[in-house]
C-alpha cells in the first residue's frame, strides 16, 4: 500500500480574478450531491429533510436552504435535487446519505460539477453574452436555480444574491468555461 | 421556437432533443400474436401530419424530461405541453 | 487639417453633421475629407463624387441612388487587407478616420471598364440567354464556357485572409420589442415605457429619428430631428428601456424571437480587441415593426445613369448631411411626397430645374422658379457616367445634373414575411401592406404599415404600443400624440414610362430591364416566382427592396392583370445581409467546440503525450520516449510492456451514469439484450444494447454495487444517446419502475491497469482491507475500495487488452494524484502510460468490437452474439431484430483477418472479393473495419465484416481497394488473435 | 425551337420578339395514360423519360402551384455520387451519367459544373470510413480520390489547417461532383416534356384518388376530376399529406432544411466542400454567391421556414474550417421540406393500391437525383418493373429488416 495520501486538485487550480468589479472564483470546498426521491416517497423524503434540515425538497427551479443556512436545495428534475454545501472531504454523498437514513438514493455529484462565482454590479450583462435565460431579478430572483447550456457547454445556474452568480459546469470542460466566462468579462467591460 | 416546459416555464427549444411523434410512448407487447407487424407499425409508420401534432421533446440541457408538445406543424404554434411521464400513465403504461 | 471643408465642393450649410470633426479617407485610393455624422455616401456626395461602381452584366456606370440600406448601386470594398469588407452599401456605411473604400467589379480603372463592352452586346445578353446556348461542343461548358462566366461573377472579392475581427452574441428578453426609432417607434417606445414594459428600441441607424433627420417636419414645435433626440435621450435614461442604435433587427422567428445585429465598433478606426459586431438573439413578449418605407424608383430609359437618385434620398442628403447630390436638380415623381424635395432644394438654394408629374391636374405645391410639367414623364436620359439631361416624352430636354425620382413609398415590411406572411395591395397608395401571416405578437406601425403622413405615424406608433400593453395586461399610461404637420402624401401608381425607347432598368444591381420582364413574359415565366427566378429580379444583395414591385407592376400589365391578381414575393430573412463570422459569434478557431480534458491531461502534457481528439475529449493518443524512432515504435512498446509486464491507461471518457432503484435490475434487464436479473452484488458483467429496430446500439459493463445500485459504462462517443434514451424508457415506456439515473462520467477519474503485473501494482496502492487475490476479487469482480490509506475509489476487475487487468476509479479530483501514484508503484515493473493506439492495437488482438464495428448498421448477429439474445424476456429491439434480412444466412459476420504475405500492412476501408470475382459491387462480400500492426504476433492483423465469414475460418480472399490502387490476399481467422481462450485474465 | 447560339444571335437582332413560349399552358384533359402529380423536377423528369424513352406520350404532370416550385427550386444545387451502401450508390451514379449528358439531351444548358466534391476528414475513423466508401464508388462505376491533407491544401489553400479545432487531415474527393443551376433543370425537362406532347398543368391541386376495389383510376383535382390508367405521386415534402388521401401511410416525417446564400463575391472556392466534424457544405455558384447549408432544424414541420439555432450553427461550422468567409454576408435564408425517411433512402414503388405509383422519401438528398428518379420512375410505371438500380427502393423493406441506412441512425428521420 501507498504511503502517501492523494492529494485533490482542484479542476481550475482555485482561479480568481477581479476585473472592473467583476469577480470570477472558483469554488473550491463545494459538495454536490444528488438525492432521487424512490418511487412513492415523496412523504419519507419530506419528513427526513424536515427532520435533518428544517425544509422541504424544492420544486424544479426552485431552491431551499436548511435551517441552519448551510445548505441549499436545488431541484433539478422531478423527484431530483441537489444538495449543495461546502464540505472539503470525499464523503459528502455518505454523510447525506446518513442523514436521510434511507429514505432517498444519493448519488456524489462533487466531482462531475466545477464551481464558478460570478459576482459583481454588471454581472448580468457578462452572463446575457453567454446564457440564453432571462436574468433579470424579475424573472429570476435570488435563490432561482436552472440548468441551460452556455457555449455548447451544460451549466446550472444559481443566483446566490442581487448581483452574484454560481456557475455549475462539468469538470472535464471546466477550462472552455472558464474560458467563455473569461472572454465575455473581457468583452462588456 | 420557445416550449413552455410545465414545470419550468418558457425555454429556448435549443435546449431540447426531438424525438418524434408520441405515439413512441405506445410500446407494443412483444408477446402479442402480430408482435413483429405491431413493431414495425409502431416504429416505422408514425403519424405526420400536416396541423396539430402530438411530439416527444427531451430537455438535455434542462430537467432532463420527456415532454409531450401539441405543436402545429403548418403554424408551429404550440397549444399544449406535458409531461411524458404523466402522460404515458394516463395511457395506462406502468411497470 | 481643421478648416477643409473648403474642398468638399458639394458641402451646403447646415446638417447634422460635426463640422468641428473632420474625417479623412479614400476612395479608390484618392484623398477625400468628410464629418463626423456623414456615411461614406454622404461623404462621396458632399465631395461630389457621382460614380461609384458598375453594374453585375453589363458593367454600366453606377451612381448612389438612395441613402439607406435598401442601396442597389453604391457598393464598395471597405478596410483594408484581411478587414477589407466587400459590397458594403455606402448608404450606411459610417464615415470614420483613415476610411479606405474602393469600387468593385470593372477591370481597369472605375471610369475605364474594359467589361463594359458587355452593354454593347446587351442585345444577346437577355434574361436566360445562357439556358439557350454554351451546349456545344460538350466540352467547352466546362473548360471555356463556365470558367469565363465564373470569372465575371460577383461584385467584391474576399481578400482570402481569415477574417481578423473578433464577434460575440448575446441573449436579451424583453416585454416589448420596437424595431425602428422613427416617428412611429419612439412614439411606440416611449407609450411602452412610461408603463412599466421592458422595452428594447433597435434601429439600424447610428443616429436615431428614422426620416425625422432627413425632412424638415416641426413636431411639438421644435424641428423633428430634435424632438427625436429629445425622447432618445429620455428613453436612454430609463432603467427599463434599452436602447440600440447601430442595431439591425434581420429576422422574425418563431414565437417571440428576433435575431438582431449590433455593429458596435464598425465605425471606429480603432476597434481594439472588443468584438466589432455583436449578435443578438432576443426574446419578444410583443413587437412592434415601425420600420418605415422605402421610396420607390420609375422604370424609364436610361434610368441607372449616375446623378439619378430617389427624390427622398436627396432630401436626406440635403437635410441631414449638408451635401448636394446636384447644383441643377430636376425632380420627376409620380406623388405629393416627391414634391417636398423641390421645396427643400429650393429653401437651401439649389437650383430646381423642372418638376415632373405624370399625373395631370394641379401641382400639389408652389415652387418658384421652377419649370412644372404636369401630365409628363422623364423618357430618357443623357450622360454616360453622370446624368447631363434629360428628356421627357414631350420631347423637351433639359439640362441637369441630378435627377430626383419618386415613384411612391413601399412599407418596409420585409420582417412580416419572415413567417410567411402575405401583403395585401392597397390601392390608395399604389403599394403593398402587412396583412395576413403578419408574426403572432408582433404588430405594425407608421409607414412601415402603409400610414405615410407624420401624423398617422406618431398616432399609430401610441395606439399599437396601448394595444400590446393591453395584451400584456399591463397598465397604458394616459398620453396623446405630440403636434406635428400632416403633409399631403397623394400618389397614384405609376411604375414605368411607356414612351422609353431606350433600356429601362428594374432592378438596377442585377441589371435587369423592363424588356427582361416582358421576355420572361414571352417565354412563359409568368409567375412571380418563375419571373423572380429567370430574370434574377429581386435576386441582388438588395434583394429587390426597389426593384420588387416595378417589376411585379410590368408583369401584371403584361398579362392583363392587377398587381394583387399576379402576386407578390416573399422576404426571407435576414432583412438586411449579415456577416457569417458574426453568426458565428466566437465559434471559431479552437473555441469551436468545448474541449473535454481527462483527469490526467496535465500529468499526461508533462509526460510529452501526443493528443487526439475523441469526439469533445482530447485523450493520450500515446507517450513518446526519447530513442522511439516513429510512433508505432511507441506504441509496439506500450503494448510489449502491457502484455509483458504492466500498462495504465485513462478511461475516464467512458461514460457512466449511475443507476439505482428497486426496480433498477428489471430495468437493466429490459435495456440490454442478455439477462442482468440475476448479477450478484460485487459482479460486473458486459452487456449489449440494441435499438428498437434490432440494430447494435452500444455495449459495456454494469457493476452492481449494491442491492439497488448500479453503475453502467457506456462508449465515449454515445454517453449521451445512451443517457437519453434510458430516461426514454423510464419516463415513457415504464414509468412506474422504482429506477433513478444520473451521469456521473465527470465524477470519477478511472484508470485502466492492464498485464500480468497488475495486481502487484494494485497491491501498492489499493488499502489492504481488499483482497485483491484471484480467488478474493476474481474476474468480473468489482468493489468499493479505498486508496492510498483512505481516499474512496472503486475497483473492476474487467479488462479490453486481455490481459489481468482492473479499471480503478477515484473521485476525479484525485485524478491527478492518483496517476502519479499509480506510476509511481509501477515503476519497479517497468510501467508503461500507453494511449488510444496501443488501447485500440490490444482490443482488435483480442476481437472486441469498438465503434468501428458498430456503425449502427450491425446486428448482435453480425458481431457473433445472437445467441446473447434472450428469448425469454422483453427487451428492446429483441422483437425486430426477428426480421428475415436480418437474419440472412449469408449475413455478414465479425472475424480476423491476416495478410497472406505477413510482411503487408493492411488497411481500414478495403473490401473484400472471393478470389477470381471481379472488382464490383454485385461481388462485394464485406470491407475491413479495423486494423492494427501486432507487436505481438510481429505482422498486420485485421477485424472485418465479410458474408458468412463465421463458417469461412482459413478462406483466403483478395482485399481490394481500388481507390488506392490494393489488390492482396488474406486469410479469414478468428478475431481472437491472442490468447482466445482468455486464460491470461482470468489468472 | 431549337436553342443554340446563332439562334440568341438571330433573335437579338430582331430585338428578341421571336422567342416563344418555353411549355404550353394547357387546360387538363379528362383522361390520360399516366397522371403524374406534381411537377416537380422528379415529376417532370419523370414525364421527360416516359415520353421520350419509353414512348409513353398521353400523360398529365399536375402541379398544385407553378412548374418548379417544390424542392428542385429550393436546395443547394448539388450533384454526387459517393454513397456508400449497395443500395443506393449505383442509383447514385446513374443518375450522375444521365447529368453529364443532360444538356445536350434535352437542349437546355443547365449549367452542369463538375467542379468536384470534397468531404473533409478529421480522424483515422473518418479516413477509414471514406477509404470504404471510396471503394464502394469505384466498384459501382463512379470515380473517387482519397486526398491526404498536402493533396487537399493544394486544391484548397483556404481552409484552417493550422488553427482548427477538429485539425483537417485529408478527404475523399468525387472530381465528377458539383453543382447544377436547379431550376434551370425543372424549365428544360418541362420544354422536353412538353415538346413531345405532354400537358403540364399548372394551378391544379389533386384532392383525393380514384379508388374502387383496390384499383386506382383517375384523380379528383381542384380543376375537376381525369381519369388515368395509371397515377404516379410524385410531391416529395408533401408525401404524407397526398397519400393519406389514398388511405397510405408513409414511413416518412416532414422535415425543414434550411439552406443559405450570401452575397455575389468573386469565385474563391473551388467545387463544394464538405466539413466532416460539424454541419456544413459550401459552393460558389456562377453568380458569385456562396451557396451553403448544413443540419435539419429536427422537428417535424410543414412550414417553410427554421429557426436562429441551425443558422448559427452552420455558420460556425462555416468559420470553424474556412474563416476567411467571416465578412462574406448571408443575403437569403430559405427552408425546404424533406420527406425524411426511416433510413435515409428514397421509395420508387408500387403501392399496395394497383395503378397508383408512389416516389418520395428523398431526405435532402432529392435534387442529384432528379434525372435517376424519373428515369426509374418511368420504367416502374411503363414497365411495372422496377429499374435494377432502383430495386431496392421498396417500401417494404422495413417489414423485411433491409433498411438501407447511410449513416447509421436507425429509424430516426431527423438524423440521417
Amino acid at each position: 500500500m501507498s504511503d502517501t495520501a492523494l492529494y485533490p486538485t482542484p479542476a481550475l487550480g482555485g482561479y480568481r480574478a477581479d476585473k472592473d468589479g467583476i469577480v470570477v472564483e472558483e469554488l473550491t470546498r463545494l459538495a454536490v450531491v444528488s438525492i432521487a426521491t424512490p418511487l412513492d416517497g415523496d412523504k419519507a423524503l419530506d419528513a427526513a429533510m424536515q427532520k435533518s434540515f428544517g425544509t422541504t425538497p424544492p420544486a424544479p427551479g426552485k431552491v431551499t436552504i436548511s435551517k441552519d443556512g448551510k445548505t441549499r436545495f436545488l431541484g433539478m428534475a422531478p423527484g431530483q435535487i441537489f444538495a449543495v454545501f461546502n464540505h472539503d472531504r470525499p464523503d459528502a454523498e455518505k454523510r447525506l446519505a446518513e442523514t436521510l437514513s434511507g429514505s432517498a438514493y444519493t448519488t456524489d455529484q462533487t466531482d462531475v460539477w466545477v464551481a464558478l462565482r460570478v459576482g459583481g454590479e454588471s454581472v448580468v450583462a457578462v452572463l446575457e453574452r453567454i446564457c440564453p435565460l432571462d436574468l433579470h431579478p424579475d424573472a429570476f430572483p435570488a435563490d432561482r436555480c436552472a440548468r441551460t447550456v452556455m457555449e455548447h457547454m451544460a451549466a446550472i445556474v444559481l443566483r446566490d444574491g442581487e448581483d452574484g452568480f454560481v456557475l455549475l459546469t462539468a469538470r472535464s470542460s471546466a477550462r472552455s468555461f472558464l474560458h467563455a466566462v473569461e472572454v465575455s468579462v473581457e468583452n462588456v467591460l | 421556437m420557445i416550449i413552455d416546459h410545465p414545470l419550468l416555464g418558457p425555454r429556448d427549444s435549443a435546449e431540447f432533443v426531438y424525438l418524434g411523434d408520441a405515439c413512441l410512448i405506445e410500446r407494443p407487447d412483444w408477446q402479442d400474436e402480430n408482435a413483429l407487424d405491431a413493431f414495425h407499425d409502431y416504429l416505422y409508420l408514425r403519424d405526420n401530419p400536416a396541423g396539430e401534432h402530438r411530439e416527444l421533446w427531451f430537455h438535455e440541457q434542462g430537467d432532463r424530461s420527456w415532454l409531450v408538445v401539441t405543436r402545429n406543424t403548418l403554424t408551429h404554434e404550440i397549444t399544449k405541453v406535458e409531461l411524458a411521464r404523466d402522460v404515458a400513465r394516463a395511457l395506462g403504461r406502468s411497470k | 487639417m481643421s478648416n477643409t471643408a473648403s474642398r468638399q465642393s458639394h458641402r451646403l450649410s447646415g446638417g447634422l453633421v460635426d463640422r468641428n470633426a473632420p474625417l479623412d479617407f479614400t476612395f479608390n485610393g484618392s484623398h477625400y475629407q468628410g464629418f463626423e455624422g456623414d456615411t461614406v455616401a454622404s461623404a462621396l456626395v458632399a465631395n461630389g463624387v457621382k460614380l461609384v461602381g458598375r453594374s453585375f452584366k453589363y458593367h454600366r456606370p453606377r451612381g448612389i441612388l438612395t441613402a439607406g440600406s435598401e442601396e442597389p448601386n453604391a457598393l464598395l470594398t471597405i478596410g483594408r487587407g484581411a478587414y477589407a469588407e466587400p459590397n458594403t452599401r455606402a448608404t450606411v456605411a459610417e464615415l470614420y478616420n483613415g476610411l479606405a473604400a474602393s469600387s468593385q467589379n470593372h477591370r481597369g480603372p472605375l471610369g475605364f471598364d474594359f467589361m463594359a463592352v458587355n452593354d454593347f452586346f446587351s442585345p444577346f445578353l437577355s434574361a436566360g440567354f445562357y439556358y439557350k446556348t454554351f451546349m456545344w461542343p460538350r466540352a467547352f461548358w466546362e473548360k471555356v464556357y463556365e470558367p469565363l462566366i465564373r470569372k465575371s461573377a460577383g461584385l467584391g472579392a474576399l481578400s482570402g485572409e481569415p477574417d481578423p475581427s473578433t464577434y460575440d452574441k448575446g441573449f436579451l428578453h424583453c416585454d416589448v420589442l420596437v424595431i425602428g426609432a422613427g416617428p412611429a417607434g419612439l412614439m411606440a417606445a416611449k407609450t411602452a415605457a412610461l408603463s412599466g414594459a421592458r422595452v428594447i428600441l433597435a434601429d439600424e441607424d447610428f443616429r436615431l429619428g428614422g426620416r425625422l433627420n432627413s425632412e424638415t417636419y416641426e413636431i411639438d414645435g421644435m424641428p423633428g430631428s430634435e424632438w427625436a433626440q429629445s425622447i432618445v435621450q429620455e428613453l436612454s435614461e430609463m432603467d427599463n428601456v434599452r436602447v440600440m442604435p447601430r442595431t439591425t433587427v434581420y429576422g422574425s422567428y418563431d414565437h417571440g424571437i428576433y435575431g438582431a445585429l449590433e455593429r458596435a465598433r464598425d465605425h471606429l478606426s480603432d476597434q481594439g480587441d472588443k468584438p466589432r459586431q455583436i449578435l443578438w438573439r432576443i426574446y419578444s413578449k410583443r413587437a412592434i415593426l415601425c420600420a418605415g418605407a422605402i421610396e420607390r424608383p420609375i422604370a424609364f430609359g436610361d434610368n441607372d445613369r449616375p446623378g439619378i437618385m430617389m427624390a427622398g434620398a436627396v432630401r436626406s442628403y440635403v437635410n441631414r448631411w449638408g451635401a448636394a447630390p446636384g447644383k441643377r436638380v430636376a425632380i420627376f415623381t409620380s406623388n405629393d411626397d416627391g414634391w417636398r424635395t423641390a421645396a427643400d432644394l429650393s429653401a437651401k438654394g439649389i437650383e430646381v430645374a423642372a418638376v415632373i408629374d405624370p399625373r395631370t391636374g394641379n401641382a400639389p405645391y408652389q415652387i418658384p422658379n421652377t419649370q412644372i410639367f404636369m401630365g409628363d414623364a422623364v423618357a430618357g436620359t443623357y450622360g454616360r457616367k453622370g446624368i447631363t439631361q434629360i428628356a421627357l416624352a414631350s420631347g423637351r430636354e433639359i439640362p441637369v445634373d441630378c435627377l430626383a425620382v419618386s415613384g411612391g413609398w413601399s412599407p418596409n415590411l420585409q420582417l412580416t414575411c419572415h413567417q410567411r406572411g402575405r401583403p395585401a395591395w392597397r390601392e390608395d397608395i399604389a403599394a403593398f401592406v402587412p396583412d395576413q401571416g403578419i408574426p403572432v405578437g408582433m404588430s405594425v406601425a407608421g409607414a412601415a404599415n402603409g400610414e405615410l403622413s407624420l401624423k398617422s405615424a406618431l398616432t399609430e406608433g401610441l395606439n399599437k404600443a396601448n394595444a400590446a400593453l393591453k395584451d400584456l395586461g399591463m397598465k397604458t399610461a394616459p398620453q396623446a400624440a405630440p403636434k406635428s404637420d400632416d403633409e399631403k402624401i397623394a400618389a397614384t401608381p405609376f411604375f414605368y414610362v411607356k414612351e422609353s425607347k431606350a433600356r429601362a432598368w428594374v432592378d438596377q444591381q442585377n441589371d435587369v430591364t423592363v424588356k427582361d420582364v416582358k421576355l420572361a413574359h414571352q417565354e412563359g415565366f409568368r409567375s412571380v416566382e418563375h419571373l423572380k427566378r429567370y430574370t434574377t429580379l429581386g435576386m441582388a444583395t438588395d434583394q429587390g427592396k426597389t426593384a420588387n414591385v416595378v417589376g411585379l407592376a410590368i408583369m401584371a400589365n403584361a398579362r392583363g392583370q392587377s398587381i394583387p391578381e399576379t402576386g407578390t414575393t416573399i422576404f426571407r430573412p435576414p432583412y438586411t445581409p449579415v456577416p457569417i463570422g458574426a453568426l458565428a459569434g466566437r465559434a471559431r478557431g479552437k473555441d469551436f467546440r468545448p474541449y473535454r480534458l481527462t483527469p490526467s491531461h496535465s500529468w499526461a502534457e508533462e509526460q510529452g503525450a501526443t493528443f487526439v481528439e475523441v469526439g469533445m475529449w482530447m485523450r493520450a493518443q500515446y507517450f513518446p520516449k526519447p530513442g522511439d524512432k516513429s510512433w508505432r515504435d511507441t506504441v509496439n512498446r506500450e503494448v510489449e510492456t502491457t502484455r509483458n509486464s504492466v500498462g495504465i491507461c485513462d478511461v475516464t471518457t467512458l461514460g457512466k451514469i449511475d443507476i439505482q432503484g428497486r426496480d433498477a435490475a428489471e430495468f437493466l434487464n429490459r435495456v440490454y439484450i442478455n439477462g442482468f436479473a440475476k448479477l450478484a452484488v460485487g459482479k460486473t458483467r458486459y452487456g449489449m444494447m440494441l435499438r428498437e429496430d434490432g440494430i447494435a446500439m452500444d455495449d459495456g459493463t454494469t457493476a452492481r454495487l449494491g442491492e439497488t445500485h448500479y453503475v453502467m459504462t457506456t462508449t465515449t462517443a454515445n454517453a449521451g444517446p445512451v443517457f437519453r434514451h434510458l430516461e426514454f424508457c423510464r419516463q415513457c415506456l415504464w414509468p412506474d419502475l422504482d429506477v433513478h439515473l444520473i451521469s456521473t462520467t465527470d465524477g470519477w477519474a478511472q484508470f485502466a491497469v492492464a498485464g500480468p503485473n497488475s495486481r502487484k501494482l494494485l497491491q501498492k496502492v489499493v488499502d489492504t482491507d481488499t483482497d485483491l487475490s484471484n480467488e478474493g476479487f476474481p474476474f468480473m469482480a468489482c468493489s468499493e475500495i479505498t486508496v492510498c490509506g483512505g481516499t474512496p475509489g472503486r475497483l473492476f476487475r474487467i479488462s479490453f487488452s486481455g490481459e489481468l487487468a482492473y479499471e480503478i476509479a477515484v473521485p476525479a479530483r484525485y485524478g491527478d494524484a492518483l496517476i502519479r501514484a499509480l506510476i509511481k508503484a509501477g515503476e519497479e515493473f517497468g510501467v508503461t502510460p500507453y494511449g488510444t493506439e496501443a488501447l485500440g492495437v490490444m482490443r482488435i488482438e483480442k476481437g472486441h468490437a469498438a465503434g468501428a464495428e458498430l456503425p449502427g448498421t450491425t446486428t448482435a448477429q453480425n458481431l457473433g452474439m445472437g445467441g446473447m439474445i434472450s428469448k425469454k424476456k422483453d427487451c428492446i429491439g429483441n422483437t425486430l431484430s426477428e426480421r428475415p434480412d436480418l437474419n440472412r444466412d449469408d449475413g455478414l459476420r465479425l472475424v480476423g483477418f491476416r495478410p497472406v504475405d505477413r510482411s503487408q500492412h493492411l488497411k481500414a476501408g478495403w473490401h473484400f472479393l472471393s478470389k477470381g470475382s471481379p472488382c464490383d459491387m454485385a461481388h462485394d462480400e464485406g470491407w475491413m473495419t479495423s486494423v492494427a500492426f501486432s507487436p505481438s504476433l510481429d505482422h498486420s492483423i485485421g477485424l472485418g465484416f465479410i458474408t458468412r465469414g463465421s463458417d469461412r475460418m482459413g478462406e483466403i480472399v483478395r482485399a481490394v481497394s481500388p481507390a488506392t490502387n490494393v489488390d492482396i490476399e488474406v486469410e479469414i481467422v478468428s478475431p481472437h488473435f491472442i490468447d482466445p481462450e482468455g486464460e491470461r485474465l482470468r489468472v | 425551337m431549337h436553342y443554340s447560339v446563332f439562334k440568341i444571335i438571330s433573335e437579338g437582332l430582331k430585338g428578341n420578339t421571336g422567342w416563344k413560349p418555353q411549355w404550353r399552358d394547357p387546360e387538363p384533359r379528362k383522361e390520360y395514360d399516366v397522371v403524374i402529380v406534381g411537377a416537380g423536377g422528379h415529376g417532370l423528369a419523370t414525364a421527360y423519360y416516359l415520353a421520350k424513352e419509353f414512348g409513353i406520350r398521353n400523360v398529365a404532370v399536375l402541379e398544385k402551384g407553378w412548374l418548379g416550385s417544390g424542392n428542385i427550386g429550393r436546395n443547394t444545387t448539388i450533384i454526387r455520387s459517393n454513397y456508400l451502401l449497395p443500395g443506393n450508390e449505383p442509383f447514385y451514379e446513374f443518375s450522375m451519367k444521365l447529368w453529364e449528358g443532360l444538356e445536350q439531351d434535352f437542349n437546355y444548358n443547365a449549367m452542369v459544373s463538375q467542379r468536384g466534391i470534397i468531404n473533409l476528414y478529421h480522424n483515422d475513423g473518418q479516413q477509414a470510413a471514406y477509404l470504404r466508401r471510396a471503394n464502394a464508388m469505384r466498384m459501382a462505376g463512379a470515380d473517387s480520390v482519397m486526398l491526404d491533407r498536402d493533396e487537399l491544401q493544394k486544391l484548397c489553400p483556404f481552409l484552417d489547417y493550422d488553427n482548427a479545432r477538429f485539425p483537417i487531415k485529408g478527404g475523399i474527393m468525387q472530381p465528377r461532383g458539383g453543382t447544377v443551376r436547379h431550376d434551370a433543370v425543372a424549365w428544360g425537362y418541362a420544354r422536353g416534356a412538353d415538346e413531345r406532347g405532354v400537358d403540364i398543368v399548372q394551378n391544379c391541386e389533386v384532392t383525393g384518388f380514384q379508388i374502387k376495389n383496390g384499383v386506382c383510376t383517375g384523380v379528383e383535382t381542384s380543376r375537376g376530376p381525369i381519369k388515368a390508367k395509371k397515377v404516379a405521386v410524385c410531391v416529395a415534402g408533401s408525401s404524407s399529406r397526398v397519400m393519406e388521401k389514398a388511405g397510405i401511410r408513409l414511413p416518412i416525417e416532414s422535415h425543414v432544411l434550411q439552406a443559405f446564400v450570401s452575397e455575389g463575391l468573386k469565385p474563391t472556392i473551388p467545387g463544394v466542400v464538405t466539413f466532416g466534424a460539424g454541419h456544413f457544405y459550401v459552393s460558389q455558384s456562377d453568380k458569385g454567391g456562396l451557396v451553403f447549408g448544413g443540419d435539419l432544424d429536427g422537428y417535424n414541420t410543414y412550414a417553410q421556414r427554421g429557426g436562429l439555432p441551425v443558422v448559427e450553427d452552420v455558420c460556425e461550422g462555416g468559420m470553424a474550417i474556412m474563416p476567411m468567409i467571416g465578412r462574406a454576408r448571408l443575403l437569403r435564408s430559405w427552408g425546404g421540406i424533406m420527406d425524411m425517411s426511416m433510413d435515409g433512402s428514397p421509395f420508387i414503388d408500387h403501392t399496395p393500391v394497383d395503378g397508383l405509383y408512389f416516389n418520395g422519401g428523398w431526405c435532402y438528398g432529392g435534387f442529384k437525383a432528379t434525372p435517376a428518379s424519373g428515369y426509374c420512375y418511368a420504367h416502374l410505371i411503363a414497365k411495372d418493373e422496377p429499374h435494377e438500380v432502383a430495386a431496392a427502393y421498396r417500401l417494404d423493406r422495413f417489414r423485411r429488416g433491409a433498411m438501407i441506412d447511410e449513416k447509421g441512425m436507425g429509424a430516426q428521420p431527423n438524423l440521417h
